[in-house]
């Protein structure tokens, strides 16, 4: 069981300096925490997903799932999130290049369309309000909202963090490895892009 | 390359600090190039247009397998190329993906016991 | 502190060291902290040490007052019909014993001795993130005041440690207990979750050299288990308390069976957490006895690698059972019979270990000292509860089981005389690590035995008082159903409740030794116990930068293996050092700099947003604003503020000396 | 302290806990809820299957604590030399893996088999849908064929009666938390889980009373939520069932009784109904009680004299002495007493009395008018309301009527 990349740098001898972090898998501390945090989220989401999954046919006292979407809004907005991974992972590659003003570019692109995806959101909420369907109403609705709730205070988490990162790199003023961060907050973001691919179809294309 | 990643990083010399002090990372080599990314990208959009025009046409019992493999297809292209996962080191993969088989066997299990209830 | 410079006084002469310090400003307003003394020097400071010892101290005052609750639980149900305390009062106080025993208690204890130790045992200067683990320290502090401070709000939770829904909604428990029960939780599990994240990295990167997962410590080996249970358990819990405060504090549905709500949901994400939570709270136990039966036999653990295979199974198949607490709850035959087998094969795992420990003790040479005592204590104890939990791992006759008394036995012999047992072989057997002080042998042994007795005669008898009847959660029982004869439910509730007094008795011998060693012991030896393992391989109580060297590791048991040698030709085991020549060594090669992580103000601001939020939400809305602008707030100065004091404060390190990476976010 | 005595209490205790368990647990003469004393066919297939598993568990334990307590007594610190570090040896280990895992196999089919037998329903004879409230049971009888045929509804609180040895049906719902149906002597539990219908065998070999006890905790009066299920023979359980179905007699006019029915309908009959009741204006009085108590139901008293308890089977409409004779009467005549009802030498008012006193104050209940913001006005139990002594006594008169 016992993985090599765990163990070997630990055998290495004396120098811990041989890899790129000095650390005993070689690997960034804050990077392996990311990826932890991000396998504890999926327990959130899918906890949050089963609770949708098993109550969206409980619409009773407004419109039923099929009725209310607005799937050509939604597929826009999917598609600007899918999107926004791009940018993301363009903003990424260049600050392993370490190309500041590139960096910042695409940092704000990538915050600009996570905005519009947050934006498409409100506009759906206040047009599901409208038509009867509140967070109070039923069943689906408290577990509709607060799924895709839970998932656009990711999302604007996400920009806020985006938009702090591009002020403090436009300032150099910055703890630690640049790139590092923004790979990190990369990571985080393409997670919440992914969470939504599932939503996209589990709740929206697939009716209930 | 990639899985032979893990080791690498106890190959390197001893003493080979360069990449270190000024921050570098031995990430750099893996992954795609922009163009690369921008191609991956048109790659889910066409994957998610295909989603979207499937909820218009009818294709009966195939719809829903369809959709579901579409989607697996997509996390998956996003995980191992936008994320990384693929070129990175694979305690990264065990980390995420041990999260999310967990996640989908425990809530599976307890919708079917809702299920069974039904049937009983 | 920024830097650690090596001391100029001998190692072995005990904490100490000139250390001077250049501050850095924080969001360019503060000065960063920097005392070293007084009260400044814990409230922000971001030592594993000291933060394991803050952990240890607040857990312990929580395990009195939960145990106090205890003692007034079975006041009241010392005779028929009792009047000490009413249906409500009665109601608070098992639910509150058991949030604080298994929060605010097991948890953050296991979390002391693992914050404390497990940077120790592996050879590391501190934990990936130190601010981080200071936050978490913190977030448990404010939210188990939190929830305490629901007794003089309008009254704590009522509605049990599981909280079925719908009983738990505004209509059936109307004070605002529920909601203090649910955002306290949450904020505690931000503590775990942090941690979890925090100490996983810590082990994986932060190992001294030579230190393969093979080599590491049992110990370490099993808080690693109990950190992947926490990290993919606690978002479990977080959904269902979300939905749960969502349905009281905001109007959703999620529990309205009127439109159409299935209760059961809430009930498997409880127990989907609440597993695993189990073995979270009995592992670190096990890692800990793993280490004490070994120094006191003289001889390894017998078949380390089971011990660690079996804890990861135990872990992972801990995921798999959770529907055993609902055998009774209408799954339907099939989802029964499938978690009644899983349940049942988790009892292979835990036999490994009970017959790992066994084959410790076999041929071994032992002496019984009170943390060797509770540690064999344990091994009978704990089976007993394991045995019983198999006796309910049979669904069918679980159906009689549950909700009875016999659960009850059942948690209590598992948790008592599995994790509580655990931790206090812990306190005796690294008390001198820690403080430097041996606890007093002498009243240990009364702890010791007031407590086996105790616990026996408090929890024995609740086997029999199950099977006979007797459901849990009630405020009274009657004469009339208590049965015939001297021997009947009435004489072994009065038992009970003697035995718990007992049991209180001997935890008080403990807090009594506490005291006593603070004021009369002697300093102890630096290996009191002639022990294996590296955090004994510096001094007692180590200084802020844990070792002067780092040490390297060949073998498990490192520390024994320099102080012994196997003669090849008769097998004989043989003293070839003594543990000062092998700390003069270590000085000897002593690094120049430490490269420590530097105190902070943010860990603290940020932990109290959160309780102000919680107020927030169940009292007054404005406030919860204000308390998300400290959270934002204290982010943003977190997040500009390095985790080791700039450059300019300190020579950066240029040789060999500094230790593993600290993560520049943690 | 001297190794020995050490040595003999370190023996000693740890087996104390299961010993007595082992030992005692058959002390407890007639427990009304011993688990381990199964009256009829569901229960004793549990206790059947749970018997050997006790004695392999015990096994199991006598085996580690021997192995433990030889160590600790051979194996102390005597100044023998340091042992030889051994890592252990992996046949060891996996034989001492094996052999648990037959043992486990061996209680895992015998579980199986039984969860499948006792989850049948297929088979059963009579049907009573059982509904719980905070904090007391409704059992309700169908029209049917079954339990020898009931003709009209019948619905009644707080003891369950069935027929000896059929096959009863029960089918358990809740109107308001989850509580839990258990009535230890005939079967294991069943969670009336709202918004579900589940199902539960119940079955008694012999005529008697089987005490019982709501076991999932439901709020402030759980532990006061008891029952008793009473099983009749054939004819017994025909006579009763009769009983039940017997039309309304009114209080002779002029009596106190009848006063107290005057007051039934002005004070009580918005909650309670009485089958048959007729109102000042001569028409049927029809209560309403989904108006005032919040889980919409309140016990039908029409033949509150039949049963010998109250309120969740809390309270005592009899004497002690009478109770217990109750308990003790051998099945043979059991039906025969049980009929009788609450006969005047037997009656005990005194509890009732209090009840209607104060209840909240007798029973712990949500039923402050204060308190009652978040259930829309409505309490959760039976209110203080406020009666005289003069009142209580006419009351107290009709209510023995209910027979
Ligand atoms: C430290 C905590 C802890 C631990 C370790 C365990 C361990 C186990 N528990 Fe327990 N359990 C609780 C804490 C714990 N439990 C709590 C708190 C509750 C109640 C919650 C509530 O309702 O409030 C509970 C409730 C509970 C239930 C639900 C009962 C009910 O409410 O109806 C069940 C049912 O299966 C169960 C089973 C088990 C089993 C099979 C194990 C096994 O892991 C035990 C394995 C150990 C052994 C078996 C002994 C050693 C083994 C050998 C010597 C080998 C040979 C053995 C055999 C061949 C049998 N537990
Ligand atoms: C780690 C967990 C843990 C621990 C350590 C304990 C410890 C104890 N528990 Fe615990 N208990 C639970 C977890 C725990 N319990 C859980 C999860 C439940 C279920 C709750 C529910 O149903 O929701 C429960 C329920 C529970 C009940 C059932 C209540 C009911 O169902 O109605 C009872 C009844 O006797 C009980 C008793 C005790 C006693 C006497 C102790 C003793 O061991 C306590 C000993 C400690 C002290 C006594 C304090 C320290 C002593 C001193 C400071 C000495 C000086 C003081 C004086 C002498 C006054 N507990
Ligand atoms: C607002 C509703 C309400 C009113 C009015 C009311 N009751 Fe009740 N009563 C209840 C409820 C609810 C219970 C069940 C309480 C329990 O057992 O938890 C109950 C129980 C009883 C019982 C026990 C029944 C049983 O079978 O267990 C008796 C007897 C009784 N009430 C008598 C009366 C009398 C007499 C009056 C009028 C003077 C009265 N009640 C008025 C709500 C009411
Ligand atoms: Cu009803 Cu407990
Ligand atoms: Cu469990």
């Amino acid at each position: 069981m016992a993985d090599t990349a765990l163990d070997s740098p630990a055998t290495a001898g004396h120098d811990d300096h041989a890899a790129g972090h000095a650390t005993s898998t070689g690997l960034s501390n804050n990077k392996l925490a990311m990826w932890m945090f991000l396998g504890s989220e999926c327990l959130l989401f899918g906890g949050l997903i089963s609770t949708y999954m098993l109550y969206r046919g409980r619409h009773e006292g407004s419109p039923t799932p099929s009725q209310l979407y607005n799937i050509p809004l939604t597929s826009i907005s999917s598609f600007v999130l899918l999107m926004s991974s791009l940018t993301m992972v363009l903003a990424v590659s260049a600050a392993q290049r370490r190309d500041d003003r590139n960096t910042t570019t695409w940092l704000t692109v990538t915050a600009l369309l996570g905005a519009t995806f947050v934006g498409a959101q409100v506009f759906e909420f206040t047009e599901f309000v409208h038509e009867g369907l509140g967070f109070t109403t039923n069943l689906f609705g408290s577990s509709f909202f607060t799924l895709t709730g839970f998932h656009g205070v990711h999302v604007t988490v996400g920009i806020i963090m985006l938009m702090a990162l591009v002020g403090i790199i436009s300032r150099s003023k910055f703890p630690g490895d640049k790139a590092e961060v923004v790979e990190m907050i990369g990571l985080y973001w393409h997670f919440v892009d992914i969470v939504w691919i599932i939503i996209f179809t589990l709740v929206y294309l697939i009716p209930s | 390359m990639s899985t032979a990643h893990a080791l690498a990083v106890d190959d390197a010399a001893p003493g080979d600090d360069a990449a270190h002090a000024d921050g570098g990372h031995h990430e750099h080599a893996h992954g795609l190039t922009d163009l690369g990314y921008v191609k991956v990208a048109i790659f889910l959009a066409v994957l998610t247009g295909m989603e979207v025009s499937l909820t218009y046409v009818h294709i009966g019992a195939f719809f829903m397998p369809i959709l579901l493999i579409l989607m697996v297809v997509k996390f998956v292209t996003v995980v191992s190329y936008f994320m990384h996962l693929k070129f990175d080191n694979k305690i990264f993969s065990w980390l995420f993906y041990s999260g999310l088989i967990l996640a989908l066997g425990v809530y599976l299990a307890a919708l079917c016991t809702f299920q069974f209830f039904a049937g009983n | 502190m920024a830097i650690s410079e090596r001391p100029s006084v001998p190692a072995l002469a005990g904490n100490g060291g000139s250390a001077y310090v250049t501050p850095s400003s924080s969001m360019g307003v503060f000065r960063r902290p920097v005392s070293t003394t007084g009260w400044r020097s814990w409230v922000f400071t971001v030592d594993h040490k000291k933060l394991g010892i803050m952990y240890g101290v607040v857990a312990m005052t929580f395990f009195v007052i939960g145990g106090c609750e205890a003692l007034l639980i079975r006041l009241q149900l010392a005779a028929p019909n009792n009047k000490v305390l009413s249906a409500g009062a009665y109601n608070q106080m098992f639910t509150m014993h058991a949030t604080t025993m298994v929060f605010l208690f097991v948890m953050p204890m296991a979390a002391a001795f693992a914050n404390y130790l497990v940077p120790l045992q592996i050879g590391a200067r501190d934990v990936a993130f130190p601010r981080l683990n200071a936050f978490g320290f913190w977030c448990f502090l404010f939210g188990g005041i939190f929830l305490n401070t629901s007794w003089f709000l309008g009254g704590a939770s009522d509605s049990g440690w599981f909280a079925y829904a719908p009983n738990t909604s505004v209509a059936f428990s109307p004070s605002h207990g529920v909601d203090f029960w649910a955002l306290g939780l949450q904020i505690t599990g931000i503590a775990s979750l942090t941690g979890a994240i925090n100490l996983i990295v810590t082990v994986l990167n932060m190992r001294a050299p030579g230190m393969s997962l093979m080599k590491m410590p049992i110990f370490t080996w099993m808080i690693l288990v109990v950190q992947f249970l926490l990290l993919f358990a606690i978002p479990v819990i977080t959904v269902a308390l979300f939905l749960l405060s969502f349905q009281r504090n905001f109007g959703a549905a999620f529990f309205s069976v009127e439109k159409g709500a299935d209760p059961l949901l809430w009930q498997h994400l409880f127990w989907i957490f609440g597993h695993p939570e189990v073995y979270i709270l009995v592992l670190p136990a096990f890692g800990i006895v793993s280490e004490v039966l070994p120094v006191f036999s003289k001889k390894p653990l017998f078949g380390y690698k089971f011990v660690v295979f079996s804890g990861a199974a135990i872990g992972f198949l801990g995921w798999g059972v959770w529907a055993h607490h609902m055998f009774a709850s209408g799954l339907g035959p099939v989802s029964v019979a499938v978690f009644s087998v899983a349940t049942m094969a988790i009892a292979l795992p835990t036999g490994v270990k009970i017959v790992n420990w066994t084959m410790t003790l076999w041929g071994g040479k032992l002496s019984f000292t009170t943390a060797m005592l509770f540690a064999t204590g344990l091994i009978i104890e704990f089976t007993i509860g394991g045995l019983s939990g198999v006796t309910h791992a049979v669904s069918p006759s679980d159906t009689q089981q549950t909700d009875t008394y016999y659960i009850v036995a059942h948690f209590h012999y598992v948790l008592f005389g599995g994790a509580v047992f655990g931790l206090f072989a812990g306190f005796y057997y690294w008390w001198p690590k820690v403080f430097g002080k041996l606890l007093n042998e002498r009243l240990g042994k009364w702890n010791f035995w007031l407590m086996v007795i105790g616990m026996n005669l408090t929890f024995g008898p609740m086997h029999i008082l199950g099977l006979q009847g007797q459901p849990r959660r009630m405020q009274v029982w009657t004469d009339f159903r208590a049965g015939e004869g001297f021997f009947n439910l009435a004489f072994w509730n009065r038992v009970a409740s003697v035995g718990s007094f007992v049991l209180a008795l001997g935890i008080l011998f403990f807090l009594i030794n506490v005291l006593y060693t603070a004021k009369k012991a002697e300093i102890a030896p630096l290996d009191p116990w002639d022990a294996r393992s590296l955090e004994w391989m510096t001094t007692s109580p180590p200084k802020e930068h844990n070792f002067d060297a780092i040490p390297h590791v060949h073998e498990l048991d490192e520390f024994f293996h320099r102080k012994y040698e196997e003669d090849e030709a008769t097998g004989e085991i043989r003293q070839i050092a003594t543990y000062e020549d092998i700390m003069a060594e270590e000085m000897a090669h002593a690094d120049k700099h430490f490269h420590m992580p530097s105190p902070s103000y943010w860990p603290i601001i940020l932990a109290l947003g959160l309780p102000i939020v919680a107020y927030g939400i169940i009292f007054q809305r404005i406030l919860a604003v204000g308390g998300a602008v400290v959270i934002l707030l204290a982010m943003f100065g977190w997040s500009l503020e390095p985790s080791v004091a700039d450059e300019s404060d300190y020579e950066p390190p240029t040789d060999g000396g500094t230790t593993k990476e600290l993560a520049t976010l943690g | 302290m001297t190794t020995n005595q050490t040595r003999h209490r370190r023996w000693a205790l740890p087996l104390a806990g299961f010993g007595a368990l082992v030992v005692l647990s058959g002390c407890a003469k007639d427990a009304p809820q011993d688990t381990w004393q199964p009256a009829g066919d569901n229960a004793r297939k549990i206790d059947n299957l749970q018997q050997p598993v006790f004695m392999i568990a015990g096994l199991v334990l006598v085996i580690v604590a021997a192995v433990v307590g030889y160590c600790v007594f051979k194996f102390r610190d005597k100044g023998q030399a340091i042992p030889q570090q051994s890592h252990g040896k992996p046949a060891l280990e996996i034989a001492l893996t094996i052999i648990p895992a037959l043992i486990l196999v061996g209680i895992g089919i015998p579980t199986v088999n039984t969860l499948f037998k006792l989850a049948k329903t297929s088979d059963t004879q009579c049907v009573v849908n059982v509904t719980g409230q905070q904090w007391w049971w409704e059992y309700d009888y169908p029209v049917q064929d079954g339990c020898g045929g009931i003709s009209a509804p019948i619905v009644t609180s707080g003891q369950l009666v069935i027929p000896a040895g059929q096959k009863v049906l029960l089918r358990i719902s809740s109107r308001d938390v989850i509580h839990s149906y258990w009535i230890p002597k005939l079967n294991g539990k069943r969670d009336a889980v709202p918004g579900r219908v589940q199902t539960l065998r119940l079955q008694a070999d012999q005529p008697g009373i089987y005490a019982g006890q709501c076991t999932e905790f439901c709020g402030l009066s759980h532990a006061y939520m008891r029952m008793e299920a009473v099983s009749l023979d054939a004819a017994g359980f025909k006579s009763w069932v009769e009983n039940q179905l017997a039309p309304y007699e009114a209080p002779a006019a002029g009596s106190t009784a009848s006063q107290g029915e005057a007051l039934f309908v002005s004070q009580c009959s918005r909650c309670h109904q009485v089958n048959g009741i007729l109102g000042a204006d001569g028409t049927p009085v029809i209560s309403r009680p989904d108006k005032y108590v919040y889980s919409g139901a309140v016990p039908n008293l029409t033949n509150l004299m039949t049963r010998t308890t109250f309120a969740g089977a809390a309270y005592d409409l009899m004497t002690q002495d009478c109770k217990t004779a109750l308990w003790n009467t051998p099945s043979a005549q059991f039906s025969a007493k049980y009929l009788e009802g609450v006969s005047p030498e037997c009656l005990d008012t005194v509890q009732l009395r209090q009840w209607l006193r104060n209840a909240p104050a007798k029973k712990p209940m949500y039923a402050d008018p204060a308190k009652l913001v978040e259930t829309g006005g409505k309490y959760r139990g039976m209110p203080n309301l406020g009666l005289t002594e003069d009142q209580i006594d006419k009351l107290i008169s009709y209510l023995t009527e209910r027979k």
